[in-house]
């Protein structure tokens, strides 16, 4: 969040990336894709690609850390080494470990933990590659990655980012933008409760553009929202042509 | 941490709340008491102890020389590290930091860094190859709830307290000379926590408010009433209203504490 | 490992291969088909993810400059590291690497390293002080078995995919120049894991049949059908004629698979 | 314990901080100043400044570090980051490692172990200020602690250095003492037992000089043996005053 | 298993410490020479020099891992800081961990593990000095020590390697040989069942030159197989004199 | 660690030191015999074994250059590392050092440097830039009761066993020249421990006498007949007079060992 460079919006309000301040980055979602695991999502998220995989309920290990009235939700964030331009040592650093705990705390509001006393679920969170905002991204492969396990949700949850970029509220902010902008506001939202369950905040604003940056922030995941949903539909739409193909063979 | 007190005062503790008080007596968007005390300790270069009802947080800063980051060859480094130190609540535990300090450490740090409030280009010696490195250091010593605006309140009392040792570049080397100047400052972020207990937002929660809050949200304010670092925390959810709420609390919460500390 | 399928299962596995057959329909010395993907990760200097069966490896290359080793001060530098990201299986774990994902990187490892597959000497930058660093980071994204093969096929493919910055040496400072160079590679060695089940040996063993596997053995085999790294695992035995057999299995299927991939 | 500086003892035996060669550095107790701890104390013991908090008897984790016919007495020494001249890492150094066992076995016997079988009792000792000494204060204060905490006690546990410096055998070293003196002899001592439950030495003494250097830091014990039970009875004085208020209040 | 320096191999086929190429170094067995171990051995393999120690069948830690089925056989390889040229740190290097697998992967094949359901057997190789064929020197100790321990055995595993030196196959290479030749071939075998249970290869090897080289390695094998019985023999007649002296006594 | 032996065995112990014998045949301040092998691993620069009782212990030294401390610019620097390897012991676990092994490795350290044993002076090849670094690494090969002792002495045996590569410096460089130098040393300090069983003192303590023992006190006395280093250990306590007693039996077995070792 220091010194400009090159100018990150032309006169015209159109960004380097060639986007309007109030355009996402081109998404793709995609569920079902790692056959081992209870469920599972992948999403790219302009150049972010993150892979999330969900295991459970399942008994938890250590055992003293179940609990006799409800699921312990686990969440880890992982970035690759080869994910961010000077490689990562795979050791977990102090942000992905912060990043693991709102994450998880992002989620659990769309989940009825009492209903699965004494186990476990984990949301493994694996970021390939990295281009600014994919706490959010890992939100919102991580809801999708939870429904297809088939645990029962309030609602998907789904995240996205505003913040301020040379006197701009701008969404869904990428890397340059993040690392030279003023301001980056993730947000994670459940459309249907109209809930924000993730709500982080670096740089400064006044509170006029906070406000602002909020809102924005929440129409990006209204627009994401529908993306999910139909990723979902994709999937169970190929198991039931996959489960009929079967039939036929038999 | 829902098994530190019984189900009963849980229960006790979100009526009273619905009913629009709390149990210390306090209205809901009451702060509690704190008092700042700087200079602790003598042998760090800067220190400060938050007392904020009983919870006890002691900064202590160390200053040292080190390398600069390759990405702002001019700017001295700051670092801070939390612990939750374990004679301070019978739920700590010793050993490395957990999640819950490792978000402390960085909180505080994100409220310091992003509202600039160090001068970090005043602490480059040489550029690219050698600068001060101040080591923010916060130990929490009893906990009583808020340790989030606590901990922000002593870190920025042990930065405004802290000395730098004068120096000279001798021939690449960095001689110490006679003296001390006071680590250059720039703002004076204060940090602001709201909870949510059964759809009622408090501010300051307590420790036992805490253990039947749903989320919390701390925001950072800076001299001129903008927000300079949010965390929302906890299983729970806002409302976007709520959130708006929470910020004009913020702000509300900050004007007071600044009059009182005069920053 | 053995739990993860039925004992049933285990035995009908067991009796298909004893009939010379596998449940997947494959002959005995079958290998699955396979796919490989080069530059799958645009911001890695090289990438590829490989898919056999439905085990998926990824492998990410970065390359930086470092310190050569004093005993070959003229040498860049290679390291191999694995991860069996806990998400490939419900049987993996997070935390630091344990003894297979160790085993893992160490066999690919040696088969690059033993068949000099990189031009080594050409990654000097100035003698015994500065040569570039291969960060070779093996991501299994899916167990389906054989992660050997897929691993060391994927590591390759990345290497053979990496891209390093062109510099040049001003006043003993590497400056990056425009554009890049591909890593100097001067072969292309392939792995091909044999299995050991009730005396039987077969081909790219899968996931179930890796349930039942007394003994493995891999071999990497280089471009001029020479082995230049072997490690046999599990705790079970080969006979020495079934060694050979499988040191003749591994010629066979690299050569096949050497012209599926032009190399 | 290497090479002398500026002298420490003036010709007329006045010490540079102005002690004489048996004299205390200044000391300051007090009990019960954690809420949340079972027991606690604070003691300035020259510039050291030392917290001490106790838990227990409580349920041992892990289990199986339990035992059948007794308690089980553990106890960390750490030092704050920022209680010495170099900022010191949190991690625990060997030096701290040697120290936590060394003021446990001073402390084991004063109590009554096998009255609680089973449980656990642990003392976590903070050196927020370090001066030299800091493992005599830390017995000090936790032995003040633990009564404290309400468990029955033999007797108390205090502690006191004599040393070595520039030829004469002087008591309770500060840290210049420590570092440019020739021996140094920590002592721990119950003075109703007459048990020395700590002793260590770094230096070289002479047989007679040792005898003396023990001999004197037992003298200093028992200087500040009073001053504990002191600290005590204010600690009980204020409880007894506050349980007075409540029942007028009432 | 680069550059080639001084000849490793004269033109009379002599090796520079003297050896000719089927030649094994000098070989030292000792069995029982731990007494606080349920089983040892001791090798001096050329310069190596290795103890193995061997507790159990005993209760598996942590218990999770114990199998209702088997014994558990865990295998720790280690070296000493001070075995090599250059001191290596203690902590186990990705090496030694290897290393451990593959040696206890190498054992296994010789026990009857469903002999002793639910308890664990701990293997633990010492390395004090290293020259090169360490696993194999250590793979013979090993069975020694679990021979030793009085577990029951299919056979005993004995280890050696065969490698290529400057055009030669040759057999049990020494540290130099190791580091300067073309490859090196390490192999444990069980010569009654004629069964290897490692194998492993560095370096580059044509077809004909890898059986050429398994096959000296396994006479290697053949060849320290009767030392292996002279050793277990030596222990027992000591054992039984010993036995015989205190019959005397009494 | 009272579990090793049985109740029945330990009153035992304690019945017939009371009556001022002991089991092994010894008197209460006899010291058992020991044996000192020095060079026993030819590739370090230094080693020892010790055999006392059944208590094996080997210390192999390695000599490297380094930097020397900042507040000792002048003097090399001595590390010293234990490890209760784990098979000298049932009850010993692989893993990092505990407090035992780091005790063990800190008293046998103190003793070394108090008595400065080693000229460190002699150590320094360029002022505050470059000393040899001696590592001593303590490897107790079978526990049989007294590892402080016997520690103690195989270290002292094991560095006036070492040799140091003769060098010389060229433009700043260190090269290696033919031949060694003994490591410069001053002083011979021995170790004497001393246990307390039923508030009898008994020297040199046993595996089983250990597994009873209340207290113990070791310590280090130079060839002046001063003590250099003192530990008590162990939950147990010394009365006064008890310590001086200590110190006399001390100097008396140090006087003894030192003749048999003629240092």
């Amino acid at each position: 969040m220091s010194e400009k460079h090159e100018k990150l919006i032309n006169k015209k309000g159109i960004r380097l990336d060639g986007r309007k301040a109030d355009e996402l980055r081109p998404l793709k979602l995609e569920v079902g894709v790692i056959p081992s695991a209870d469920g599972s999502a992948y999403i790219e998220h302009g150049k972010n690609k993150i892979l999330v995989g969900v295991f459970g309920p399942r008994e938890v290990h250590p055992k003293h850390l179940s609990r006799p009235d409800r699921m312990v939700l686990k969440c880890r964030y992982h970035m690759a080494p080869f994910s961010v331009q000077e490689r990562k040592s795979p050791a977990p650093s102090r942000r992905e470990i912060e990043l693991s705990k709102v994450i998880r705390e992002s989620l659990e509001p769309a989940l009825f933990l009492e209903l699965y006393p004494r186990t476990g679920v984990d949301v493994f969170v694996e970021v390939l590659q990295a281009d600014g905002g994919t706490r959010c991204a890992s939100i919102t492969a991580a809801a999708l990655a939870l429904a297809d396990s088939g645990l029962p949700m309030r609602d998907l949850v789904v995240a996205c980012a505003a913040g301020k970029v040379e006197d701009s509220i701008v969404l869904d902010l990428y890397d340059a933008e993040d690392k030279l902008g003023d301001a980056d506001v993730p947000v994670a939202y459940m459309p249907n409760l109209n809930a924000v369950t993730l709500l982080q905040m670096d740089g400064i604003l006044s509170p006029e553009e906070f406000e602002k940056a909020v809102n924005m922030a929440m129409d990006g995941c209204k627009q994401i929202y529908p993306l999910q949903k139909e990723a979902l539909k994709t999937k169970y739409l190929k198991v039931k042509e996959e489960t009929k193909d079967e039939e036929i063979e038999e | 941490m829902s098994s530190l007190i019984t189900k009963v005062r849980q229960k006790q503790i979100a009526q009273t709340i619905d009913a629009g008080n709390r149990l210390d007596g306090r209205a809901l968007t009451d702060y509690r008491e704190f008092t700042l005390e700087q200079g602790v300790i003598e042998k760090a270069e800067g220190s400060a102890r938050v007392r904020l009802g009983k919870s006890e947080v002691l900064v202590g800063v160390k200053v040292a020389t080190g390398e600069p980051f390759s990405d702002t060859p001019n700017a001295g480094v700051m670092t801070v590290n939390a612990e939750l130190v374990p004679l301070a609540s019978p739920s700590y535990e010793p050993g490395p930091p957990d999640e819950n300090s490792i978000e402390l450490a960085r909180i505080v740090d994100r409220g310091i860094r992003e509202s600039k409030a160090i001068d970090t280009e005043k602490l480059c010696i040489e550029s690219g190859k050698k600068v001060f490195v101040v080591f923010v250091d916060i130990y929490v010593l009893n906990y009583d709830g808020n340790l989030i605006d606590a901990a922000a309140l002593a870190a920025m009392g042990a930065l405004l307290n802290t000395k730098m040792p004068n120096y000279e570049v001798v021939d690449g080397e960095v001689k110490l000379k006679q003296g001390y100047t006071p680590l250059p400052m720039k703002s004076h972020p204060i940090t602001v926590t709201t909870g949510k207990i059964n759809d009622k937002l408090i501010v300051d929660p307590g420790f036992e408010e805490e253990q039947v809050m749903d989320a919390r949200i701390s925001m950072a304010i800076n001299d001129e009433g903008n927000i300079c670092a949010i965390q929302k925390g906890l299983a729970g959810y806002f409302t976007p209203q709520q959130i708006i709420e929470a910020s004009k609390l913020a702000q509300e919460k900050a004007v007071e504490m600044r009059k009182k500390l005069k920053w």
